[in-house]
């Protein structure tokens, strides 16, 4: 009852402060969700992984890397479109995460948590410098007129189409909860997330599973090169910085609840955006993001030791 | 640390000098997993080949030893300590990060080496080498000679192309510090005696993690810019491009200064008259036959187009310093350095150089940059009008 | 006056009331066996007395003063000691050095001090090869090695949560002795939890039983164990 | 007796690592300090990972000293080497402040913490242009001693030896048996005794001085920094890889691994130009793989290797 | 024989548990009974796989399945309900009684109908069938897992200290459910609170340092008294 009381207060705050902020400044609201968007539908895959195989993938940005390639080379040489492409590179990409996990990960499961730490960076680095030796450090960039796709309202100009990735990130988190709790193989794999030794039990077979998760990730984050690549450039440096940026997300979410990972990032890119709003605090922007996750970590512990 | 120092000096042996006593050695640094040192190095390697090919400077062949620096001061700072004390190279080359270079300093004026820097371009790297470094021949232009000369540049085209009219300049940097000195030379150099209303942004740099331009761009849009200018990476190119349009900001010049540009820049529509600062193109073939042997060198060589104007300078640095060995008769450092002020190397970049002094350095090679355009697929140069291959296209057309 | 009192004391988790109202006395040299089925509520009612979980309600008091939110570590600095159900070996720590933990940090003593008091205990409960690590250790090794930390407290009050459990008989028998003869020689006030209810019979003076969180009755083992309360708890239904 | 050759040899080898400067040249100073400066970060990460507290926040720390001490120098006038002492001081009391909030904190909560307060650091340098210089950092007008190689060699053994020291002390001392207990069982800690806040502090604040320290040796031996130099995750990153690769919870573990990834990575780049990066990360790759418990570890599976325990065969556990 | 188990050695990292234990279950329902720590559960471990057993051998079926991973013994026709349950706390009632049917070639098929028979047993389930499993009382839980377990049709029910935990009047319960199960299944069950398992079971051993030192059938140990003063002391 009082939860249903707080959530009910929580979503009038929301849109009050949706509101307020759409009216003072429009751009701040549009900017902030596109690029939470983006933030949320890198960062659910990496969510997913977590959640259930409990392991922080510091290679996560580069199997986006990865797969930002493969799209490359696929539309450079055949002219199809990424949103057609992402099909086959998701297939490619589940693949080539399911031999990851195999060769790698498989082996460093029952070592402590640093050990799988520094194996995803070692295998960040060697994604990263392989990349670099196939296709130098230049970027790369296809461009298509939808890009571009643009919105006027009064005087306002603005771009609508990296709203696509605000709706990739909603068909994921539909897709995941649909998948986890409609389907055996979902529900397995919740389970497997939950209690690995519970799984077992029940003949589920928990390394098939992990693997399946590892790959199923991988398709998705594989998906999600193959579409950034249409307004971004690559380059083999490039999925880095988003592998920090969605792990703090999944902390701030709390390791699990994928919905939450989308909350965040609109918290996150509003947020952002209210500082780039001012001149004087533009360069501070960045500094939001960490101090949000300081304080959704710090009120989590001291929320815990009350209750 | 026992073992420390056996594998210390087992790898101090184990590096032996791999040459033959007689050959000039030649050390050179850059930042191998970036394009711009990749190429850089590949380049000065083609140089050294040509010129070992024509038999040698003063019967002896040009030996080019490359270490990575890593685009990190304390791997430069090793790199240059190698190559003086265990491969006793005669001359140290190469460079572009200006970070890299503060860190390398300090070595390098313990060794008094003559240095023929292709990169670091802070008014920094100057300020700590100060004016005791007669050494040091800097080819790359400093920030303030590269501000001082598009200032230049626009007066100049203002005056010849009088359609053109540029009062208000806004400047997209990236939060790096490449950007912020870019901005800040900028506000110097154009806002002096009001000649130019400049304003500016940053924003962050999709090769840092960014890419999200629309608030600098929304700041710009209301600054209703002539001459829209930006300082960022290659990979901010196209995306800043597709903001803009999406945002409906159509400046009267649309120019970067990106240190190189993605591959396939000039197959987008969006790309066409695309204004870009630089120090070397392609079409200089046209106009230069350094340039074009240069060129057809190094397809030929690596089967890949040079992609950044570090191919041509680092280059350029082999061939100036064969030049002031043939002219020394010798390798002895202060001979070479009286032939060096002596140089007059017609580049491939389209200029003659020559070294002068700077604010503090007495050996300024390049001073000026160039204004180019993409105009069909190709970077034309469109000032200085002395070595321009194409007129400008003006207004930047707007957005279909 | 008694060691260790407290008095209505409560523990409710989130709506589970684990412990309810227990208000009882331990006094000096006498050994009180803690009994009840599984879940009763023993190890809850030992975690809150010796401050590894804070009560709902109710005061806990230790020679008179009040204790009822001191930090375990403050407890165990004034003399309050126990061991835990699952056993706790610091198992990247010697066994010499896990006996130590206790005299180093809850008596301030001296490395020197702390392994001569560590190995002066460990020589009275008859532990030897003290410089092995606890992996290399069997139950009833480990089960020695957590009393002696707990000794090496120096405390005046002393819990054992189910030390003999896991123990053969011949163990058991020797691990009564030990206890009895420490908690004379020492004068502590030992609380004892033991499944195994001869080891209650023979062991202690005087038991509490505690029954969903409840105490249900108390006395001497005999008459406690007559107690129809008492067996039906035990034995679940009319017996 | 054990004891006194162990002290012997460490001396001998001291006495050998000081003396280096007059049998090696200026390059494998310049790489011996590199691997010492991560040595030492290796080192003092170690320290309070003996708690079991997961920090990646050493960048932040090596970088809030590197600017502690330039700045010192540059704004106050400082003398450089004092300011070393300044900016190991200023470390340790942000680490005493922020301790407070933060070591409630557990596993990667802790961790993502520390990340974010390096980050957080890092910006706030970047953005004080007037103060810190911003992202074109400071330059200095010249590096410590002049930057003759071996007097720079001979600061950064002393910032390592302390280090060494301070982690010897740690494990010789009560801390010891502190962090031990507070990693293995919070529980049984506190009941026999911990206070536990206070050791992680003590571990917390220690073990930033120390990272403090080894920033300002950094920047005084370099004469410039920048924000991205300074807080160059790899400070994190690289320490960590290190002391795994070695073996954790130990002082020589981390010197281990920090000589064996420090040597690779130099010895590689000069064979491979072109790609040294690639193997270094598959050599990271396969020892994580290969050598879960580090070099340690293997030796003392190897030493034990020949007095096999008693041991069914079939005993070993997964 | 349903399971046989012969000269079973084992333990966890050094530490030897089981010393050589002998013991097979029919088609009955067989109990095993000894103080904490005296090797009941590691037995259970050893035949889900949970340990790999060190010597010696375990048939089920005729099958060796000894060292076997936990999810071939699952599928095999062993279900287990551990002591701690084990049960996927963030899923529903539903969702957990699902997933102990829906890996087995035994239960899947006749999935429906094992639910119909679980829901019967324990009409709380139907009550609380969308109810997450992590928000329901011990004793609830304990009445999930074992509905889990009877989900997949097992040939063998493992119940590992079934009682624990549970109101006296559950307990009852549980018991009175597990007399009318054991007519269809082999049952093994640990148990402390010996004289409500004993109604419930046909043959018990008795367990001490990770050796069988009895084996009888429920009235033999009823009457034993060895028994008796190895849990109450009377």
């Amino acid at each position: 009852m009082a939860n249903k009381r707080n959530a009910t207060m929580n979503v009038a705050l929301i849109t009050a402060v949706a509101a307020a902020i759409l009216v003072w400044r429009p751009t701040v609201l549009i900017n902030g969700l596109q690029s939470a968007g983006l933030y949320a539908s890198i960062a659910i895959p990496m969510g997913l992984i977590l959640g259930i195989v409990h392991i922080v993938n510091l290679a996560h940005g580069e199997f986006m890397m990865v797969a930002a390639y493969i799209t490359y080379m696929l539309c450079a040489a055949t002219g199809m479109d990424p949103f057609v492409a992402m099909v086959p590179v998701a297939l490619v990409t589940a693949a080539f995460g399911f031999v990851i996990y195999k060769l790698t990960i498989r082996q460093a499961l029952k070592a402590p948590e640093l050990n799988q730490l520094i194996l995803t960076f070692g295998l960040a680095i060697s994604m990263t410098q392989l990349a670099n030796l196939l296709f130098t450090s230049q970027t790369r960039k296809l461009s298509f007129d939808y890009v571009s796709a643009s919105l006027d309202i009064g005087d306002l100009s603005f771009g609508v189409y990296k709203f696509v990735y605000i709706g990739i990130a909603l068909l994921m988190i539909v897709g995941l909860k649909l998948f986890l709790t409609r389907t055996t193989t979902g529900k397995a794999a919740l389970a497997v997330g939950q209690n690995p030794r519970g799984a077992a039990i029940v003949g589920i077979d928990v390394d098939r599973t992990y693997g399946l998760v590892f790959a199923l990730a991988s398709a998705l984050v594989g998906m999600m090169g193959a579409v950034f690549i249409t307004s971004a450039s690559i380059f083999p440096a490039v999925g880095s910085p988003y592998t920090m940026k969605s792990f703090c997300l999944i902390a701030m979410a709390g390791i699990g609840n994928i919905p939450g990972i989308l909350g965040a990032s609109i918290l996150l890119g509003v947020s952002e955006n209210i500082l780039k709003a001012f001149r004087g605090t533009r360069g501070w922007a960045d500094i939001v993001f960490f101090v949000l996750i300081i304080t959704v970590i710090l009120g989590r512990s001291i929320r815990g030791k009350k209750a | 640390m026992k073992k420390a120092s056996a594998i210390l000096a087992i790898l101090a042996l184990s590096v032996p000098a791999f040459a033959q006593s007689g050959n000039i050695k030649i050390g050179g640094t850059w930042p191998l997993g970036d394009i711009t040192g990749k190429q850089g190095s590949m380049a000065a390697q083609q140089a050294v080949d040509e010129i070992n090919a024509a038999g040698g400077i003063l019967g002896r062949q040009l030996e080019l030893i490359v270490i990575d620096d890593e685009l990190k001061a304390d791997k430069g700072a090793a790199a240059i300590e190698k190559l003086v004390t265990v491969d006793n190279v005669d001359v140290l080359m190469g460079g572009m990060a200006s970070g890299v270079a503060l860190g390398q300093i300090p070595a390098m004026k313990k060794y008094g080496k003559i240095v023929i820097s292709t990169g670091a371009a802070s008014y920094k790297v100057e300020e700590a080498l100060g004016a005791d470094a007669n050494w040091y021949f800097h080819l790359h232009p400093w920030d303030y000679n590269q501000g001082a000369s598009y200032a230049q540049g626009w007066d100049e085209i203002q005056k010849k192309y009088p359609a053109i009219k540029i009062k208000k300049l806004f400047l997209a940097y990236e939060e790096g510090a490449f950007g912020k000195s870019s901005f800040d030379q900028t506000k110097i150099l154009f806002g002096e005696g009001g000649r130019y209303v400049v304003d500016g942004a940053p924003f962050k740099s999709a090769a840092q993690g960014g890419g999200d331009y629309g608030s600098m761009l929304e700041t710009a849009k209301a600054f209703k810019p002539d001459l829209f200018l930006w300082a960022g990476y290659d990979a901010d190119a196209l995306p800043m491009l597709e903001q803009a349009k999406a945002m409906k900001f159509n400046p009267g010049v649309y120019l970067g200064a990106p240190p190189g540009w993605p591959i396939g820049f000039q197959n987008s529509k969006l790309a066409n008259n695309v204004m870009l600062y630089g120090m070397w193109a392609p079409s200089i073939n046209d106009i230069s036959a350094a340039s074009k042997k240069f060129y057809d060198g190094f397809v030929a060589k690596y089967k890949a187009e040079p992609a950044t104007y570090f191919a041509p300078l680092s280059y350029s640095a082999v061939y100036v310093y064969a030049d002031a060995v043939k002219l020394a008769g010798t390798t002895e450092t202060n001979a070479v350095i009286k032939a060096l002020e002596a140089t007059k190397y017609a580049s491939p970049l389209g200029q003659t150089i020559t070294f002068t002094p700077a604010k503090i350095i007495k050996h300024q090679g390049i001073k000026n940059q160039k204004i180019l355009q993409w105009q069909n697929g190709r970077q034309e140069v469109i000032w200085p009008f002395e070595s321009a291959t194409a007129k400008p296209v003006y207004p930047f057309p707007k957005w279909k | 006056m008694s060691k260790l009192v407290t008095s209505g004391l409560t523990k409710a988790f989130s709506g589970l009331v684990a412990v309810n109202n227990v208000s009882f006395a331990m006094e000096e040299g006498e050994i009180l066996g803690i009994i009840g089925p599984n879940g009763a509520g023993k190890t809850t009612f030992i975690h809150l007395v010796s401050g590894i979980l804070m009560p709902t309600s109710g005061t806990v008091a230790f020679k008179g003063k009040d204790i009822t939110y001191a930090p375990a570590h403050m407890r165990s600095r004034m003399g309050i000691a126990r061991t835990y159900q699952l056993i706790h070996p610091l198992e990247n720590l010697k066994v010499i050095e896990n006996v130590m933990v206790g005299a180093v940090f809850s008596k301030d003593k001296s490395l020197r001090e702390a392994r001569r008091t560590a190995e002066e205990i460990c020589a009275e409960l008859e532990l030897d090869r003290l410089e092995r690590d606890t992996t290399q250790l069997s139950i009833f090794e480990i089960k020695k090695m957590e009393i002696a930390r707990a000794l090496a407290n120096e405390p005046e009050v002393l819990f054992l949560d189910e030390v003999m459990a896991g123990l053969n008989s011949d163990e058991t028998k020797g691990m009564i002795a030990t206890v009895q003869r420490i908690a004379t020689e020492r004068k502590l006030a030992v609380g004892v939890v033991e499944h195994v209810m001869g080891v209650i019979r023979e062991l202690t003076q005087r038991v509490i039983v505690l029954e969903a969180g409840e105490l249900i009755a108390e006395g001497p083992y005999e008459t406690v164990s007559k107690n129809p309360r008492v067996i039906e708890a035990y034995l679940g239904g009319a017996a | 007796m054990k004891l006194k050759t162990s002290y012997l040899s460490a001396a001998v080898i001291a006495a050998v690592v000081i003396a280096f400067p007059a049998f090696l040249g200026a390059y494998p100073l310049n790489v011996a300090r590199s691997v010492m400066t991560y040595m030492a970060l290796a080192i003092s990460w170690d320290m309070l990972l003996r708690s079991g507290q997961i920090s990646f926040g050493i960048a932040g720390l090596f970088g809030l000293g590197s600017y502690a001490s330039a700045i010192a120098v540059m704004r106050g006038g400082m003398d450089p080497f004092l300011s070393i002492l300044f900016a190991a001081a200023f470390a340790g009391v942000m680490a005493f402040a922020l301790g407070f909030a933060i070591l409630r904190l557990r596993a990667m909560y802790f961790s993502i913490t520390t990340l974010a307060l390096m980050e957080i650091f890092r910006i706030v340098m970047h953005n004080l242009h007037d103060f810190s210089g911003g992202p074109e950092g400071i330059v200095l007008s010249a590096p410590i001693f002049g930057g003759n190689s071996t007097a720079l060699y001979w600061l950064c053994l002393a910032g390592l030896f302390i280090t060494i020291g301070v982690s010897w002390y740690f494990e010789k001392s009560k801390m010891h048996l502190a962090l031990t207990a507070i990693r293995n069982d919070e529980t049984s800690a506190r009941s026999n005794g911990v206070d536990i806040f206070r050791y992680l502090l003590v571990a917390f604040v220690i073990t930033s001085i120390i990272q403090g320290m080894m920033g300002a040796i950094q920047i005084q031996s370099y004469g410039f920094t920048t924000p991205e130099t300074a807080f160059d995750a790899n400070f994190t990153l690289l320490p960590l890889a290190m002391a795994l690769l070695g073996g954790i919870h130990s002082t020589i573990g981390p010197m281990a691994g920090a000589v064996l990834l420090g040597v690779a990575s130099e010895w590689l780049k000069l064979k491979i130009p072109y790609g040294h990066l690639m193997v270094y990360g598959i050599i990271i790759i396969l020892v994580i793989l290969f050598m879960p418990q580090g070099l340690v570890g293997l030796a003392r599976r190897m030493l034990r290797g020949s007095d096999k325990s008693g041991r069914k065969a079939g005993a070993s556990h997964e | 024989m349903i399971l046989d188990i012969k000269k079973l050695e084992t333990g966890y990292g050094r530490l030897q548990v089981l010393r050589g234990i002998d013991l097979s279950v029919g088609k009955e329902s067989v109990g095993l009974f000894g103080p904490n720590g005296a090797g009941k559960t590691t037995i259970i471990n050893a035949v889900m796989g949970i340990v790999k057993p060190w010597a010696g051998s375990i048939e089920f079926e005729g099958t060796a399945i000894g060292g076997k991973p936990t999810h071939f013994v699952a599928r095999a026709g062993i279900a287990l309900v551990p002591q701690e349950r084990e049960l996927f706390p963030g899923m529903s009632v539903a969702d957990n009684l699902e997933l102990g049917a829906a890996y087995v070639p035994r239960g899947k098929p006749i999935m429906a109908q094992q639910l119909e028979v679980v829901l019967t047993l324990f009409p709380i389930l139907k009550e609380r069938y969308k109810q997450l499993v992590g928000t329901m009382s011990g004793g609830q839980q304990r009445m999930v897992a074992i509905g889990r377990a009877l989900m997949a049709n097992p040939a063998l029910l493992i119940l590992d200290e079934p009682s624990l935990g549970l109101q006296p009047s559950i307990v009852a319960e549980v018991f009175d459910r597990l007399s009318i199960l054991k007519k269809d299944i082999a049952i093994l069950v640990t148990e402390q609170n010996v004289r409500e398992s004993l109604k419930a079971i046909d043959r018990g051993y008795v367990i001490e340092n990770g050796a069988v030192v009895l084996e009888d059938t429920a009235a033999g140990l009823a009457n034993n008294p060895h028994v008796i003063s190895a849990y109450l002391g009377i």
